[in-house]
């Protein structure tokens, strides 16, 4: 039998003026349980305080009742109280009737039923309150950072900073990610090599940070703080800690007809390669899809002019475990390909490039050596044409294979190219047509101004309808909405502001984490305001454009808050568990899974345990466990239950039918 | 198609590929059969029925069958196929052990009105057998059934005029239990309304209000899983129509969030356990319909 | 029981998320935004942990009305547990409604914790609804022959 | 019949079209092979439309330039499909009495012994009602 | 194979080649085209009002006629295939189409797209196969530059017609590739040659079409290629010192498989 205390809360007028606070304690004496009433002045004073730790023990109160403000304010207060007073914190409710009965009431009489009733509904819960001990769980201080792009170095190198043990998984062989292809970075022109170079280099070097490159992760268990990882090293064909990274062996291999993705194919490489002078780590790779060796078993000149003797031909994927206290997806970003725009003739001819192949024709390490020269016939152009939004803004029902958000960053780096070229060829004309030209953040607009006012691009408020190569050109039709025309352009080269999706990877990466995504496979945040570097799945973290498309000052400032949060994660010893959890009753549970359906935090599993039966038989079932560690206590699944085996500590189903009947009496 | 029936039983169980066959075993009048447990030929000569009268679903019986050692071969009518499914999407039948034979339906008739088909094979929603591993007879279309009917004339009607309609069916009710026991949805290992712990607990009901809630409380809880198989109208003692509980609900899901049919596919996540960001607000139930 | 129509003061269970439509009762409260006294709340962590056998147990055990409030779709601190109660209370009222049971006894609303003015109305306007309504005789007569 | 009864919602009705979905990216103008010839053009169409200002549409030559040829449709990133608009447009004007745009007997004057039945076929059904 | 044929006005005289050529072709294949009996005239253009019900019966009739004959429906017309694949699709999408069409109808006619229009070239890929082609071409097309000239209606909109990707086909070029010639892909291929509006403007119809013709003779085409007879009239009408023969892709097909004849045209 419990015995319970209840304590009345004058709160000086506040309460008191249209409550009558003798009255409830009064009444609350009456009801089956309680031992002790009675009113109070100011209950969260240090003297209402000690009135409570006094009356536990006096009366050996088993649970308590405040009838005071709301939870939201005191219900800390009354707890750590009552604590101190020997009780589990958790034997404490609280009836609010300040916010919700004295203050928006003005007759005393109803004032004071309503409080004497909301008193019964506290006091029938709490005599059904069970102590509740918040578990812990310890936490691995070490952090995954799964994408080596910007986001991912920066993310590691901050994490590393503060003394945590990180690793970075890429699934190139070399980290750097897409700001390793980059030229120069807008608004302030500077290159992008020189200020992410130095940073993969920081990383290489830190002794907190691993870099496990041509890596995946395949495997993701267990909950936040305690992340069990499988990470797929796939085979490279070269001995990591033989080869010394001289590259003669990716300029003798015969095989000189392999795509350059670095590139974007507008170059050829060798079947055994380092994918740019500054890759980190700078070690070769053997591509299984083009070297003979592999394929056929006859070449092995890789192998002959390795002196180190790295070259492995028998080498096989490898897969290590590694254990985690947390997990940042930082997957990064690709542009769309563009084929189903056609009208824009990218299939039809090698002048009509993607914005990002232009990067790579203007950048001083790309397969033209910086000079701007055209694909088709390495002239220089003298008219070129740049097309914003391609994919990008398109309706939901839309034929293409377009996206129906803003990518973001198109209409800057966009001025930044044609800012650039002007820059660079005076002689050439530059048109950009726009829908809206978006650009917010900090001397963007400004940047773009810029554009037009000093460097004279022509900005044209229209979109290309139409490009016909013909006769070594490239016959753009296009509307200028402000002039009422349509245009007829002669142009020497078309690029195209790709829209941008999240990686493919991500998806899979996604379902491994149990973290949510978008329509559009971006991961969700924890919250879109207030947590936006958490996936709702505790102990995942997001840093730049996986989370949706964002800039390099964006990504960068993105990856130091996920960083930050990492930090205040593994600083921590034990976590301390919300212990109002779910809790499956084994006994009861029949395994239909669909709780494990509706639960947003993958707190939920199924396994086969062994039950002994009446007959002494025993009986495998498949019943359903909660993770207390990774359970938010939303409740979600203990009305999914049909079997009523699933219930909420803190807000069982009898507690809460207890309130319901002592409302409803 | 009995005779077929048995023979292949009979084949199955010689050949050592299944140990026992679920089945219709005849009883004492030609429209008592009963769901049964056969393991020799000669059992099933003498005892098993499939004719008009073999309404029973036999998928819950696979719940317990498909649980024991050996495998169990099950006949399926069209409609039980679907419960079948979804038996197996709740992890209630371990399909491994069961080897099942889709047969032909051609409808049900009523025990009560011999001449006449059941209402819900009069309004059957599909001839398809969803999963099986072999079929007697032919499997036929989903079909363009009527069954939502009665349910739309209710909802035509006032809100007086229906409750004195509910008011009529559901006091007869002597809370036998027979549709729980019947439903292949209802296969919780302790039901709730027998567990004294779960607040639902009603069997000898302090309050006559109580039982009111018993029939609202497991339409909710089969909704979104119940495949409109029928069986508990079907063995009503006081023949209420309680499957217009259970397909208002499917017409309602089926309005609001999509066509659904439990049982279809294995794989598919409930109505219940989904949902959309546009998904109607609850006050959509105020904004349609009379009062 | 006999009441009078004069005299009749409904049975109102409110059952409000800690998160945003409680909070949003305290707002009101602190604004001193007036509401009858009829309105009773129970505080659960989210709207999803309301079992539509609670909204049956409180009309079992008298109430004239229930209303349950939550997040705003989209605002929901466990990410989707109002879109699961939007879908749960939806089906359970059209029931309701189904059998009779008068619809404007049940009401789903969402109140954020900014919106205290929302709260106080939605209140008001809920218990000048079910006042209208007199008792809730129906459901206990579901059972009851004529 | 009064002439000027064709309004913003009936030509919104026939084509089925949603003219709020336009972005106002000019593209269906872009690619518009009948440009030159038009005095309103596709995305002034949706505007047009949109703001209600039908009567001009119905008195422009423009609604016989329209080749069909599905280009705007086909390339509008918001699936606006401006060719159902100016078909909306075309259709309410030939439908009023005496505003067939080819008639019967002018057909012989301009026949030519090559042309295709189906060319003439389908000027019929573009521009006679 | 069995398909029900819709040949369309204009395939029995101005453009008989178009369909003799494809008859005789589709023969040699192992497919058999039977003409629907009483088939009337598709209309030239698909209604794209909403409220135009009574222009889109004819196509009705002629698809509810081939699902009785138990067959799908293949066409060869571009215009004939246009209209009566975007009907289908009415009819199976949209209720309201469906419904007000099927009420139009003899009762026990009731159509609810049950049949599948296919375009001659889809017949070609999808059922008889290139690869096939090339093994019974006999005069092969050898050196030969072939533009193919698509126009708007065979493969536009491309969510009703599905035959292609409308900005990037490839089903002509690989015919052409089929019957030994080499394809030239040029921009304007899928561009309108001025269509119907031939019949009142001639100089608009030209200009259009003239922009067509020199793409392609800019991209290295000696001669092109097309499914559709309006397409032929206006491209050779621009075409006045005939700098590029327009011919039927059918035409070129009994060629390549030796059923062209001397005395032929």
């Amino acid at each position: 039998m419990q015995r319970i205390g209840v304590f009345v809360c004058h709160c000086g007028s506040n309460i008191a003026a249209t409550v009558d606070v003798k009255a409830v304690a009064e009444a609350a004496k009456h009801e089956s349980g309680v031992v002790f009433s009675a009113d109070y002045q100011y209950m969260c004073s240090e003297s209402g305080q000690d009135l409570i730790k006094d009356m536990i023990k006096e009366h050996k109160l088993t649970g308590i009742v405040v009838c005071s403000c709301s939870p939201r304010m005191h219900e800390n207060t009354f707890c750590k109280a009552a604590a101190a007073g020997g009780l589990n914190p958790y034997m404490v409710e609280i009836a609010n009737i300040r916010e919700q009965c004295s203050w928006i009431h003005k007759d005393m009489p109803s004032a004071t039923a309503k409080a004497i009733v909301l008193v019964r509904s506290a006091i029938a819960k709490v005599t059904l309150n069970a102590p509740l001990t918040a578990g812990t769980s310890p936490v691995t201080k070490r952090a995954l950072v799964i994408g080596g792009g910007i986001a991912g170095i920066q993310t590691a190198l901050d994490i590393a900073d503060a003394g945590f043990e990180v690793d970075i998984v890429e699934k190139e062989p070399t980290i750097g990610g897409k700001m390793a292809q980059i030229d120069k970075t807008f608004p302030t022109l500077d290159c992008a090599a020189c200020i992410l170079t130095p940073k993969m280099v920081e990383a290489a070097q830190n002794d907190k940070i691993r870099i496990f490159s041509y890596s995946e992760v395949s495997a993701v268990k267990g909950f936040v703080g305690n992340f069990t990882v499988t990470i797929k090293r796939k085979a490279r064909y070269v001995k990591e800690d033989l080869c010394t990274g001289c590259g003669l062996c990716t300029e003798k291999c015969p095989q000189k007809k392999v795509p350059n993705e670095f590139n974007l194919g507008l170059d050829n490489r060798r079947a055994i390669y380092i994918p740019f002078a500054q890759a980190i780590p700078k070690i070769a790779t053997i591509d299984p899809d083009y070297c003979t060796m592999l394929k056929s078993g006859k070449c092995g000149v890789c192998s002959k002019v390795c002196s180190a003797g790295a070259i492995d031909y028998q080498a096989k994927d490898e897969f290590i475990d590694v254990n985690y206290g947390a997990i940042v997806a930082a997957t990064g970003f690709n542009p769309i390909k563009v084929d189903k725009y056609d009208e824009f003739a990218y299939a039809q001819s090698p002048d009509v490039v993607t914005s990002l192949e232009y990067e790579r024709l203007m950048n001083a390490a790309g397969p033209t050596g910086g000079t701007l020269l055209r694909p088709s016939d390495r002239t220089h152009p003298h008219t070129i044409v740049f097309v914003q939004c391609v994919g990008s803004r398109e309706s939901e029902d839309s034929t293409k294979c377009g996206k129906s958000y803003c990518s973001k960053i198109c209409c800057m780096y966009t001025a930044k190219h044609a800012m650039l070229t002007r820059e660079k060829y005076p002689d050439t004309d530059v048109y950009v047509f726009y829908i809206d030209v978006r650009t917010p953040g900090k001397s963007f607009d400004e940047f773009y101004r810029r554009a037009v006012e000093q460097y004279g691009v022509h900005y044209i408020k229209g979109m290309v309808g139409k490009v016909t190569p013909e006769g070594g050109k490239l016959k753009v039709q296009a509307s200028d909405l402000i002039a009422g025309k349509q245009l007829h352009i002669d142009a020497d080269m078309v690029v195209l502001a790709a829209a941008i999706e999240p990686d493919k990877t991500a998806r899979p990466l996604a379902t491994l984490l149990t973290a949510s995504m978008d329509t559009n496979d971006f991961f969700t945040e924890a919250h879109p305001k207030l947590r936006p570097v958490e996936s709702p799945t505790a102990g995942v973290f997001l840093s730049g454009a996986c989370q949706g498309p964002k800039d390099i000052p964006e990504t960068v400032a993105q990856a130091g808050a996920a960083a930050s949060k990492v930090i205040g994660l593994l600083a921590k010893d034990h976590l301390v568990c919300n212990p109002c959890v779910a809790n499956a009753n084994e006994m009861l549970c029949s395994g239909c899974s669909q709780c494990e359906k509706v639960c947003p935090y993958g707190a939920i599993t199924y396994s086969y345990k062994e039950f002994r039966m009446p007959d002494r038989t025993t009986k495998l079932r498949l019943v359903a466990s909660v993770n207390a560690a990774v359970c938010q206590g939303c409740g979600a699944c203990t009305v999914t239950c049909p079997s009523g085996a699933m219930d909420l500590k803190g807000f069982s189903n009898k507690q809460i039918m207890a309130e319901v009947d002592a409302i409803c009496k | 198609m009995q005779k077929v029936m048995i023979e292949r039983a009979a084949e199955l169980l010689s050949s050592g590929k299944v140990n026992r066959v679920l089945g219709w075993r005849a009883g004492l009048f030609a429209h008592d059969n009963t769901p049964s447990v056969f393991t020799d030929a000669a059992d099933l000569q003498a005892n098993f029925v499939y004719n008009e009268f073999c309404g029973a679903n036999l998928s819950k019986y696979l719940v317990k069958e498909s649980d024991k050692e050996g495998t169990v071969a099950v006949f399926l009518k069209p409609c039980d196929t679907y419960s079948f499914n979804q038996l197996i999407a709740e992890h209630k039948i371990k399909r491994d052990n069961v080897y099942a034979i889709g047969v032909q339906c051609n409808g049900m008739k009523d025990v009560n009105d011999r001449e006449k088909l059941e209402e819900r094979c009069a309004s059957c929603k599909s001839r398809k057998h969803v999963a099986y591993d072999e079929l007697i007879g032919e499997s036929g279309e989903i079909l363009d059934s009527n069954r939502f009917d009665m349910v739309e004339k209710l909802e035509n009607m006032t809100s007086e005029e229906r409750f004195e309609f509910w008011r009529g069916e559901l006091s007869r009710c002597v809370r036998c239990n027979a549709c729980r026991n019947v439903c292949p949805a209802c296969t919780c290992e302790k039901c709730i309304f027998d567990n004294p712990d779960s607040g639902s607990a009603n069997k000898a009901p302090a309050d006559p209000f109580e039982e009111n809630l018993f029939h609202i409380i497991r339409a909710f809880h089969v909704a979104g899983r119940c495949t409109d198989c029928g069986e508990c109208s079907r063995v009503c003692p006081e023949n209420i129509p309680l499957h217009l509980l259970n397909r208002k609900f499917i017409k309602d899901i089926n309005e609001l969030y999509g066509e659904y049919q439990a049982g279809e596919t294995v794989n598919e996540r409930g109505p219940l356990v989904n949902y959309t960001q546009g998904d109607a607000e609850p006050s959509v139930v105020y904004e349609r319909g009379n009062s | 029981m006999q009441m009078n129509d004069n005299t009749f003061r409904p049975k109102i269970v409110a059952f409000c998320c800690n998160w945003c439509s409680y909070a949003g009762a305290d707002l009101a409260g602190t604004n001193r935004l007036n509401y009858p006294a009829d309105v009773k709340i129970i505080r659960v962590p989210c709207s999803c942990r309301v079992n539509p056998t609670f909204v049956l147990r409180a009309f079992g055990r008298g109430a004239d009305g229930v209303i349950i409030c939550g997040c705003h779709p989209g605002d929901c601190h466990y990410t989707s547990g109002n879109y699961y109660a939007r879908r749960r209370m939806t089906l359970l009222f059209s029931m309701l409604d189904y059998l009779g049971i008068e619809r404007e006894r049940t009401r789903v609303e969402w109140v954020s914790a900014a919106e205290g003015a929302k709260f106080a109305q939605t209140m008001n306007s809920f218990v000048e609804t079910v006042t209208k309504l007199g008792k809730n005789k129906r459901l206990e007569d579901l059972r009851c022959k004529k | 019949m009064s002439e000027n009864n064709i309004c913003r919602e009936d030509i919104l009705r026939i084509s089925g079209v949603d003219t709020r979905k336009c972005m106002r990216c000019g593209k269906c103008s872009a690619t518009c092979p009948a440009y030159d010839e038009m005095e309103y053009h596709p995305h002034q169409f949706v505007n047009m439309v949109e703001n209600g200002d039908i009567e001009a549409l119905v008195e422009s030559p423009s609604l016989f330039k329209c080749l069909s040829c599905f280009a705007c449709i086909d390339r509008c990133p918001r699936q606006v499909e401006p060719a159902k608009l100016v078909e909306a447009v075309r259709s309410a004007c030939i439908r009023r009495q005496g505003h067939n745009h080819l008639s019967a007997d002018a057909i012989p004057a301009i026949l030519d012994p090559d042309i295709p039945q189906q060319a003439l076929v389908s000027a019929f059904r573009k521009y006679s009602e | 194979m069995i398909y029900s044929y819709f040949p369309g006005c204009t395939l029995k005289n101005k453009a008989i080649d178009l369909d003799i050529y494809a008859r005789r072709s589709a023969e040699l294949l192992g497919i058999t085209l039977e003409e629907l009996p009483e088939w009337q005239c598709c209309g030239g253009v698909y209604p794209l009002a909403k409220d135009k019900i009574a222009t889109k019966l004819s196509s009705v009739r002629a698809l509810a006629a081939s699902r009785d004959a138990g067959h799908d429906l293949v066409t060869l017309c571009s215009a004939c295939h246009n209209v009566l694949k975007q009907v289908n699709n009415d009819m199976r999408t949209d209720e309201y189409i469906r419904s007000r069409a099927n009420n139009y109808m003899a009762p026990d006619a009731e159509y609810n797209g049950e049949i599948n229009v296919i375009h001659y070239l889809e017949l070609l890929r999808d059922t008889v196969g290139f690869e096939n082609i090339k093994k019974k071409v006999v005069k092969p097309f050898t050196g030969r530059k072939i533009g193919a000239y698509y126009g708007c209606l065979l493969l536009r909109p491309g969510k009703v017609m599905q035959m292609d990707d409308p900005e990037n086909p490839k089903i002509l070029e690989d015919f052409i590739r089929a019957i030994g010639g080499e394809p030239v892909i040029y921009a304007q291929r899928n561009e309108c040659c001025g269509g119907y509006a031939t019949v009142e403007d001639k100089a608009y119809a030209a200009s259009r079409a003239g922009k067509v013709v020199d793409n392609a003779a800019a991209c290295g085409a000696d001669m092109l290629i097309t499914a559709c007879p309006l397409c032929l009239y206006n491209l050779n009408k621009s075409n006045a010192e005939n700098k590029l023969p327009v011919v039927y892709f059918t035409e070129l097909l009994a060629e390549a498989l030796g059923l062209k004849e001397e005395n032929d045209v």
